[in-house]
């Protein structure tokens, strides 16, 4: 036996030493809060899709989290699979899930994606060089989610920059893209009318094209404004159109001047129109949900006041007001639909826009404990 | 009965066996003759499965060579096949730990019959007690048959007749042996049976005693005639 | 399996003085790290206390505290580990060549041992994994110890409490060597399992056709890779346009991963039987 | 017991000239135990068989008995023993014969010499 000892105690060694590390490890995990969302009232679906990401900080433990009504999942506690992925693209996880068949070869979800009750559309864009020129393929997959039906068909573009939003509206796909001609440096966002029956561009309108500046320190451009889910239906498409003068200063460029236009385009009848917003009126433009625009000011007082423009009849609703305190961090807001979410000192709550109600309330709890102290929220979301 | 039957080994394009057939019997020795490099030790190494045949069928008692062939034919290659840091009671240690064919008191015997001392280390001992040694791994193994490679090569005169002792006492009898060898005249009187040996064939398989009786030749007379011949 | 737990721990026993020898370098050296890091910093600290004519505590309110971090950044920490890495993959070689090189021509014995000769692949695989988990259980136990010498040698004020599962995210090496997930840990070795298994198929082809074997066992190297890689490479773009999902590549990837193990091994079985030479 | 062997004539038929030999000049006495074939190998250097096989013609020709579990003895049969006088004689006479043939001496020259020589070295002839 004596032969046997030197393996032996190696073995209790790696056995001992590898066990208590894992162990210990696993212990670590399994001490983490389990916090999760306690309606107080309202409507529970409103929240279904609401993500929120926070990390959780405390002695030992630093663990980055996502809560949903469905409850808290820690980065430590995801598989290796899911580590690699990241904890980020809930959208593609969610339509991977539920259309598992649907969604395969998609790597990339942004703004190729639109998603309403009937209908599922992806846009996979492919470089192809002809003549020394990019030609963009657009390969387009539609899912009719009742019926379970799938097109697909895939149309050409040129000058392409990118997909800037997807629409489905009276039957037809319409892509807009930005597109800039590479002689003129011009750019303008195209809508691509494409009929799914025949699979090819039907129509190709320019909707906004850029002011023509011959200077040398002028740029031009457009921007879309953020919408809080981009896959989403919108009755309009915000644009921001501008002009800047750039001058070389000593600490580099500066921008000394900035012209710009907001527009908003009807995506159901296809008209557009200027609105007239300046920041310095209404405050700063901090989101837009397809029918609203959200200006959001704090005021002296300790309040954070929501003011939803209304795009369509070019007016201002009731505004909306949150008590912050004077201390403005940590409170994360999120619209959908006409509905404002906010989610502030562990409380979510979703406001209807136009009646100004609380639709839903509810608590951040772990077990009895509304504790929060070592949580930091960071994030909000919808799937 | 350790049988050979058209056994043909290549190395690359080199032919090292080319249909080698002999048989060499339980109870009796046979020695391959032939000079080096004529495959004497690939003949043994064949019979371990210690280099693979190409082609032709190698039977341990009509049987193929599996690992249960290992407690009934032990191998004495030339070369020592023990640890050098290992003394030599943990070499013997080392057989019993894995042979059921291991006979400690034979292995004992040995060790007085060729004056060995069971704490020296394996590295530390001169050719001829390597030799022994090696003999001793072989001989304390209850098999049928043994196999041994030019035990004789190398070494010097009294341990070569310690050797040869082997041959004749009770640690060999009724076993079969084959033995390979490039100078008959240490075994000559000692040998059942010669197989001769060149350019991987078998040029002559004959009984010594009956080639002497029935015609007279003693087998270098019978050597001479085949290589010149 | 009685032969071969004899036979695995002869073999162990083979390697055990570099394993300990190893084990004890690791020691020495990694305790070099902890004294040259601290005794820099003490000296540091003192220096400044020294040239700012400060008190203890006002110095305190500036210099900023060490942890034992900044011992696993040092060369002294980390380079005996890759030495040990270096030893490892060396012997995966020498576990092998010892054998058929030198006077003593051991294979003799061990392909001559009344049992199943895949017990000696098996062996050899087992010392090589026991002696890269020795280490590394060795070294949790290590730096046990190297932290408690730490502490001895830095007071509690100026020193940064650092918990130990962060400690081994800090730097890739450890994060490797030990990752804090179960799952990854079984990855990784598992992974490094497979290396060693088709690293001996490899040797297992050279001992038995040499030259001729060498081109083999490249190419069958090469072919283990292609194959363990073949899932990720046919799911890109040019081919199946990541039709499969990570996590479903993943379990492929284990299935194909398990059939290269499976392959080696039984080829190995069949070489160690058939083809090998002394 | 030490013979000298040469390399053409089989092995066993040396050994059973040396015990014929051994037995005519009487260092073996009839009915004298003699070693084991084993024995016997061990103690000239030649194989185990080939000792089994001097042992198995001398027993058929009748020179030596051996009964279960015993020692092989040198056979007392006196008939036996002359023959295997005669046998000795006879062949050292071929011998002469055949030398003295070949070298064309006149046979009475011969007996001659042999007498001269014999009352020589009577005595201590060797063969």
């Amino acid at each position: 036996m004596k032969k046997f000892i030197k393996s032996t105690i190696v073995m209790i060694l790696i056995l001992g030493s590898l066990g208590t590390y894992y162990v210990q490890s696993a212990m670590v995990t399994n001490d983490l809060p389990r916090y999760h969302i306690e309606k107080v009232k309202g409507e529970e679906e409103l929240i279904d899709n609401l993500i929120i990401r926070g990390t959780y900080s405390h002695e030992e433990v630093n663990d980055r989290f996502v809560l949903t009504n469905q409850g808290i999942e820690y980065s430590s506690e995801l598989n290796i699979v899911e580590r690699f992925e990241g904890q980020y693209n809930f959208t593609r996880q969610r339509l991977r899930e539920k259309y598992p068949d649907f969604m395969r070869g998609t790597q990339y979800v942004h703004n190729n994606l639109y998603e309403d009750d009937q209908y599922l559309i992806l846009v996979k864009e492919d470089y192809e060089y002809e003549q020394s020129e990019a030609q963009h393929e657009l390969e387009i997959s539609m899912l009719n989610k009742e019926s379970k039906e799938e097109k697909e068909f895939e149309v050409t573009v040129k000058e392409m920059s990118h997909i800037v939003d997807i629409q489905y509206v009276d039957s037809n796909v319409h892509i807009y893209i930005k597109k800039r001609n590479h002689q003129s440096q011009n750019i303008s966002i195209v809508d691509l009318t494409i009929n799914p029956n025949s699979g090819s561009i039907e129509n190709e309108t320019v909707l906004i094209e850029s002011k023509q500046s011959n200077k040398k320190n002028q740029y031009v451009n457009i921007s879309q404004l953020g919408e809080s889910v981009n896959y989403a239906p919108m009755q309009y498409l915000l644009f921001r159109d501008q002009l800047e003068t750039v001058e070389e200063g000593t600490d580099g460029m500066r921008v000394t001047d900035r012209e710009s236009e907001l527009l908003a385009y009807n995506t159901e009848t296809g008209e557009d129109k200027k609105l007239d917003l300046s920041q310095k009126e209404y405050g700063l433009a901090a989101m837009f949900d397809g029918k609203y625009l959200y200006f959001e000011v704090y005021t002296e007082q300790g309040d954070l006041v929501m003011k939803p423009y209304n795009v369509e009849s070019e007016s201002f609703e009731d505004s909306i007001t949150i008590e912050v305190g004077k201390q403005r961090t940590n409170i994360l807001k999120t619209v959908k639909d006409g509905q404002l979410y906010i989610v502030h000192n562990s409380k979510v709550k979703v406001f209807d826009v136009q009646s100004g109600d609380v639709v839903y309330e509810g608590k951040i709890v772990s077990g009895d404990n509304p504790d929060l102290e070592f949580v930091y929220f960071d994030f909000v979301e919808f799937k | 009965m350790i049988e050979f039957k058209n056994v043909v080994k290549k190395y690359g394009r080199k032919v090292v066996l080319d249909g080698v057939n002999f048989t060499a019997n339980k109870g009796e020795i046979t020695c391959l003759i032939g000079v080096n490099g004529v495959g004497k030790t690939t003949i043994m190494n064949a019979i371990m499965k210690l280099t693979p045949v190409q082609s032709g069928e190698i039977l341990v008692d009509g049987e193929k060579v599996t690992k249960k062939t290992f407690e009934k034919v032990a191998f004495i290659p030339d070369a020592a096949t023990m640890l050098p840091n290992m003394k030599i009671e943990e070499a013997m240690e080392f057989m019993d730990d894995f042979y059921t064919s291991w006979n400690q008191s034979r292995a004992n015997e040995l060790l007085d019959f060729f004056n060995l001392k069971k704490k020296d280390k394996i590295s530390s001992l001169s050719k001829g007690n390597t030799a022994k040694v090696n003999l001793l791994m072989g001989l304390a193994l209850d098999v049928d048959y043994i196999l041994m490679d030019e035990p004789f090569s190398g070494i010097d005169i009294f341990t070569r007749e310690q050797i040869a002792e082997v041959f004749t006492s009770h640690l060999i009898e009724d076993r079969g042996v084959i033995i390979t060898t490039h100078e008959i005249n240490d075994i000559e009187h000692l040998i059942d049976k010669a197989v001769l040996l060149d350019n991987g064939t078998i040029y002559k398989e004959f009984n010594t005693e009956t080639m002497r009786e029935d015609e007279g030749k003693s087998v270098i007379d019978v050597m001479r005639e085949v290589y010149r011949g | 399996m009685k032969n071969f737990i004899k036979l695995a721990n002869f073999e162990f026993n083979r390697m055990s003085k570099l394993l300990f020898a190893l084990m004890g370098f690791v020691l020495v050296v990694q305790l070099g790290a902890v004294f040259y890091e601290t005794s820099t910093f003490m000296s540091k600290f003192n220096q400044y206390m020294e040239n700012e004519q400060l008190t203890r505590e006002q110095a305190l309110m500036n210099f900023d505290t060490i942890s034992f971090g900044a011992v696993m950044g040092n060369i002294l920490f980390f380079g005996p580990i890759f030495i040990c890495v270096g030893a490892i993959l060396f012997y995966i070689f020498l576990i092998w060549y010892r054998d058929w090189l030198g006077k003593n021509t051991f294979v003799y014995r061990l392909l001559m041992l009344p049992t199943e000769r895949f017990n000696i692949f098996l062996s050899k695989l087992t010392t090589v994994l026991m002696a890269t988990f020795g280490l590394v259980a060795f070294q949790l136990v290590a730096i046990l110890i190297e932290r408690s010498v730490f502490n001895l040698l830095i007071p509690d004020d100026l020193r940064q409490e650092v918990y130990f599962n962060q400690l081994m995210n800090t730097y890739p090496f450890t994060r490797i060597l030990l990752p804090t997930n179960f799952d990854e840990f079984l990855i990784f070795y598992g992974t490094g399992i497979l290396s060693v298994v088709v690293i001996f198929t490899v040797i297992l082809l050279e001992r038995s056709f040499r030259i001729k074997g060498i081109a083999l066992g490249i190419l069958y190297g090469l072919a283990m890779v292609g194959l363990v890689l073949s899932p990720i490479i046919i799911n890109e773009e040019w081919f199946l346009d990541h039709y499969f999902y990570l996590s479903e590549i993943f379990w492929i990837e284990v299935v194909v991963s398990l059939i290269a193990l499976a392959l080696s091994m039984i080829i190995s079985r069949k070489l160690l039987n058939d083809k090998v030479r002394v | 017991m030490k013979i000298k062997f040469n390399n053409r004539d089989p092995v066993y038929v040396q050994v059973i000239r040396h015990f014929k030999n051994q037995i005519a000049k009487g260092f073996l006495e009839p009915g004298q135990a003699i070693p084991s074939r084993r024995e016997l190998a061990n103690q000239l250097k030649i194989n185990p068989n080939t000792a089994q096989r001097a042992f198995k013609e001398m027993e058929e020709e009748g020179l030596i008995k051996t009964e279960r579990n015993q020692p092989s003895r040198v056979t007392s049969d006196e008939n036996i023993l002359q023959d295997l006088r005669d046998e000795l004689i006879i062949q050292a006479v071929n011998e002469f014969v055949h030398s003295v043939k070949s070298i064309n001496v006149p046979l009475d020259d011969a007996l001659n010499l042999v007498k001269q020589k014999y009352g020589k070295e009577k005595g201590d002839l060797d063969d």
